[in-house]
């Protein structure tokens, strides 16, 4: 791991913001969900803040990344503004995709997040094209591809990586292993326990960080991302992370033991970071109270945004298929 | 007799086929020890064996590919795609391979594969999760394709598939899980329609959740304009039942077909066409066709609603063509 | 005024769009140093370099869906699958990714993309070097489909292709590239047919290929039968340009659809669906449709002509529709 | 590399009467392609026979192969009649495939050959899922899945060495580098020079072969295959080799140059194979001569045979699509 990259507090505090932003938008998610505000398949990121804030920390506001069905925490990082990403989840025409994308579309194009996807694997590709533009524009953005254990297993993932690999493209491959596919665990359908070794295959960089630790993420990201931008090509990261919901609201969750995901989520680093700043006298109790009752209300901004946006309007339903 | 859910009977078909031939083997994401993300193979690794019922990583093209080499050598495997929108990664797999490999070998190799999937929208899960793409392997010379409408169609027609020995795409529709009825226990083979209700005045020919909303359409052309539909129900739409089809158009003069997926170089404009080369001189006005809007599937539920083909669209084409014919 | 044949004037239409816009790229198999194996791409790399010309490896899926990526992203690539048997591979991307993503993001982005490739038996490739797939592309929403039958169409075309923001699926056919012409140096808007030979007695609606199959039959069918046809190429199947046809058809009260890929759930029927539901009382006939067998295409060429529609059976079925009308 | 496997006299003579066959058939090709009695995309495998007939020769007669498109070596190899091959490529009635697959679809399902295919990769999930049902039947047969190089960057590669690793199938994945996809060279399109190195991304066995030296080739094998029938999972072999010819009849090779070509053309394993026979007393000069004359007249009626059979009817045509 790089040692030399310096997390300035102004920077932790940001980190602690952040992850406690999409923490508390997942919690708001899994209350509207059952009230039939959201519907549809809809996938929170709870226990993977640091992932997503971390590696999007180390990046450039043009500078793109690309979700996958799980896309709430990355749009946030990315810097997305919760009232159109609330007003997306509800269906609403002040959403950024007009409420025609939802939960699984939800992106926001101008501040670099090109989209998550309900196709496992699927942004893949994108995101390795997006690369490829950058370095054929030279404008020097790098990209994340975020994706999971299970995509990993996926054809894509093996084609992208080598077309990365050969093409030295720019770009930032995380691996968010959370250990499972909806209910099937890692060890019966991924043949490596870590991933980051398939990296081999294409004769790319890689490493393996934990993924509750969102400084280490941020750190080794940041290296990753300086050599993409100095054009020495692609890095495949595998962030060890755990999923603390269910896959859905209501996931009986039979594949996987009621201790193993208590023990998880004892063991949450959004409350350790919380503390951490406060040992590391960055933060007060009582100003991180602040900082948490500031987001609250902006959810609850959010929320009530997105409540009395309007539907667009039905007539407008195919509007947007081309330009 | 016993009343059971689409998804139940669907379980059933699958459990009885498992326990008559135990070259009958399950693939597919999540259809193992949670027994399948629709609930259609609920307790089955649990009483066959992570042998017979296997949980697959990610790799749609592979497992689908991979069943079909079990099925050219001597098993009888059954493939479930979660979401038919998936099934896109499969299809070099489907049709390059499991459509064409007998033909291509000249008759020495058989394809006992069932794929099952489920399609249609309506849960507000978007452009990804709510396709109905029917129509691209109906367009495919060696494969069938199924669409059961009900719990009893359900059941009789996957056991004709799995009984099968050519590669038959199994196209559930995600909002039928929970609808109920009480089980004939026919087995119904593959290629025959059925005529859910008779009429004089039109044929309606509605596939899968469709046949719902047409039997409501129908409810109401009855009650309040005295139109008498007669619906028939595909069930199958590759090979297709012309026979019965084209037996009711001659009968009614007019046709009406409705489907979830899009009109365009779709299966409904194909029935369309050979019924009217096959009834020309008996029609008293142009065969329609409804299909969904020619658009992606939108989130919200007021776009989600707009593309789908509904009741009141059904009527008042009804009305429409029954006034110009 | 120059002689070009149909693989000449592609490339001379990819030459023109690379030199008037920098961020037209191609990639595909074997498109590079060799200039592709259908020589479309002859000398471009030579002239724009390897940035701009690409030869990637077999990678259908990914290479078309990081053209995808790049074309949200600024660049307006140009995709070769070297026969469209396999953009089977590519179809997640192209399906759920091309065709969608301007519209599951509300607008937000354009997605200039050509996907070209080549289509057609008649070469003893068999069964996956030789299908002709339009019609799935036909059928989902958010693709646009051009099959040019001339040299002149095929450069007029593809030049608009590649200057349109949208998702175009741009099918060559393999028997055509030899073929020579005059260019009329037109630009070529999509979505608009042409007349290409007036007539009274009926319409012949032909793609690709089959254009010249209809041309010869008209010939025989004027000289023997005195039959007049007038011959339509859509030359774009999605738009399409329906004015025209039922135009032609209101004039001539008879059609017949002729297409090499398979009829069922295919773009003819769909055509003369919507024919029929606009032209119904000006038809003296059904709308007919001939596509090639419902059979994978098989490898001798007794066999291969046996699937492919020939000028025989149009003759014959113009002929059928006449008598019967 | 196994050294305790033992080869015979009898087999070393084999290896080159098949090689020899491999050779003569090919050759006969390339003369009938022109005239017109083949049609079509044919590939021929001169100057990679030893890799089909080492691996090949490792198997049972029941045991499995899945070709690619380019079959006619492994056809051959597996047991393949010459008279139903050139039948077959004639497209006659009385072909393997009834003159309905041609040379891409070349297949002998009786011998285990499961068929060429013209989709480059596609193969391999077939093999996967032939040695799948054999683990699933218990009866022991082995499966080889030959590709090229350039088949190893599609996605299905990756996927199938995941399947066959998670599920430890019987099967030996044997990667044919002839270091070009078409015109393409391998070392722009595969991110690492050794395709064997990617087997570390599935937790598999593997090993890179001479694919000139059909004994290595043959001992390699025969261990994994071993493997295999113990039910120690699969393997993945690279051959290095090279093919001799243009990818098609005609083809002006501008993607590799003269020399490059001479020289590989130089090393033939077939004429060094004839000397070492020669020499480790196994077969005569004569006796050679007279090998070969007897593959060349057994070549030359099966080419007559394939003239004088007739074509299937086109009548029928659409038979064997449904069973
Ligand atoms: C191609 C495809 N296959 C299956 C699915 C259904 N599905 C949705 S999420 C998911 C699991 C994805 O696992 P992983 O990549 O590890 O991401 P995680 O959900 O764990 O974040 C699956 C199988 C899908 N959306 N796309
Ligand atoms: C999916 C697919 N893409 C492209 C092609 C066209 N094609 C035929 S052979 C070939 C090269 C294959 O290279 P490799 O796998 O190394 O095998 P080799 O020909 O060298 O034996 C290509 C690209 C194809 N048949 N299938
Ligand atoms: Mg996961
Ligand atoms: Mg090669």
């Amino acid at each position: 791991m790089p040692e030399k990259i310096n997390i300035t507090k102004d920077l932790k505090v940001d980190f602690f913001k952040q992850m406690y932003t999409i923490r508390k938008f997942e919690e708001k998610v899994k209350e509207l969900l059952p009230l039939g505000l959201i519907r549809g398949a809809t996938h929170v990121y709870i226990g993977e803040e640091a992932v997503a804030v971390g590696a999007c920390s180390a990046l450039n506001s043009d500078d793109y990344i690309v979700s996958t069905h799980r896309g709430h925490g990355h749009c946030i990082a990315k810097g997305g503004s919760l009232k159109p990403m609330m007003a997306e989840l509800l269906g609403k025409e002040t959403g950024y995709c007009k409420g025609k994308g939802g939960s699984m579309h939800i992106a926001n194009v101008d501040c670099g997040m090109l989209g998550a996807s309900g196709v496992v694997a699927s942004g893949i590709p994108i995101a390795t094209g997006a690369a490829f533009s950058s370095k054929f524009l030279e404008n020097k953005k790098v990209t994340i591809s975020f994706f999971g254990d299970g995509a990993s297993n996926n054809g894509t993932f093996h084609e992208c990586l080598n077309l990365a690999s050969i093409w030295k493209l720019p770009i930032i491959f995380i691996c968010e292993n959370n250990g499972y596919a909806i209910t099937v665990p890692a060890k019966i359908s991924t043949s490596v326990k870590d991933i980051a070794i398939r990296a081999k295959g294409y004769d790319m960089a890689s490493a393996i960080v934990n993924g509750r630790d969102v400084e280490e993420i941020y750190k080794v990201t940041s290296d990753a991302v300086r050599r993409a931008r100095d054009g020495k090509g692609p890095t495949l990261i595998e962030a060890k992370t755990y999923r603390f919901e269910g896959h859905w609201i209501g996931d009986p969750q039979v594949y996987r033991g009621k201790s193993e995901v208590e023990s998880e989520i004892s063991r949450d680093h959004l409350l350790d970071y919380e503390k951490k700043l406060v040992k590391e006298n960055i933060l007060s109790v009582s100003e991180i109270g602040s900082v948490k009752r500031k987001i609250e209300a902006e959810l609850e901004e959010a929320t009530q945004f997105a409540k009395e946006s309007p539907f667009l309007d039905a007539s407008k339903v195919a509007d947007d298929i081309f330009s | 007799m016993k009343e059971l859910t689409y998804a139940e009977a669907i379980n059933e078909a699958l459990d009885e086929e498992m326990a008559r031939d135990d070259k009958v083997i399950l693939m597919g994401e999540d259809v193992g020890l949670y027994g399948g993300v629709w609930r259609t193979s609920v307790g089955l690794q649990q009483k066959y064996g992570i042998k017979r019922v296997i949980d697959t990583p990610i790799s749609e093209n592979s497992f689908v590919g991979c069943a079909i080499g079990a099925a050219i050598t001597g098993l009888r495997p059954i493939v479930e795609i979660m979401y038919i929108d998936f099934i896109t990664l499969a299809l070099d797999q489907i049709i390059n391979q499991a459509a064409k490999l007998r033909y291509m070998f000249g008759g020495k190799v058989k394809v006992p594969i069932v794929i099952k999937t489920t399609a249609g929208a309506g849960k507000g899960n978007a452009a990804h999760h709510s396709q109905s793409l029917e129509s691209l392997f109906c367009h495919i010379p060696g494969l069938k394709v199924v669409m059961p409408s009900t719990p009893s169609d359900a059941k009789g027609l996957l056991k004709s598939a799995i009984k099968e020995d050519n590669p038959v795409i199994f196209i559930e529709h995600k909002l039928l899980y929970p609808k109920k009825e009480i089980l004939t226990e026919e087995v119904i083979p593959l290629g025959k329609a059925k005529i859910v209700r008779g009429g004089t005045d039109i044929t309606l020919v509605a596939t899968s959740n469709m046949l719902y909303k047409a039997m409501d359409a129908a409810d109401i052309l009855k009650k309040d304009f005295n139109i008498s539909c007669e619906i028939i129900d595909p069930r199958t739409l590759s090979p297709i039942d012309f026979e019965m089809i084209i037996g009711s158009v001659k009968k009614t003069n007019n046709a009406l077909i409705v489907h979830e997926s899009n009109k365009k170089a779709g299966i409904g404009t194909y029935i369309a066409s050979i019924v009217t080369e096959n009834a020309f001189d008996w029609l008293d006005s142009p065969v329609n066709v409804i299909g969904g809007l020619d658009c992606p599937i939108p989130y919200s539920y007021v776009l989600e609603d707009a593309v789908i083909p509904s009741q009141d669209k059904i009527i008042n084409k009804v009305k429409e063509i029954l006034e110009k014919g």
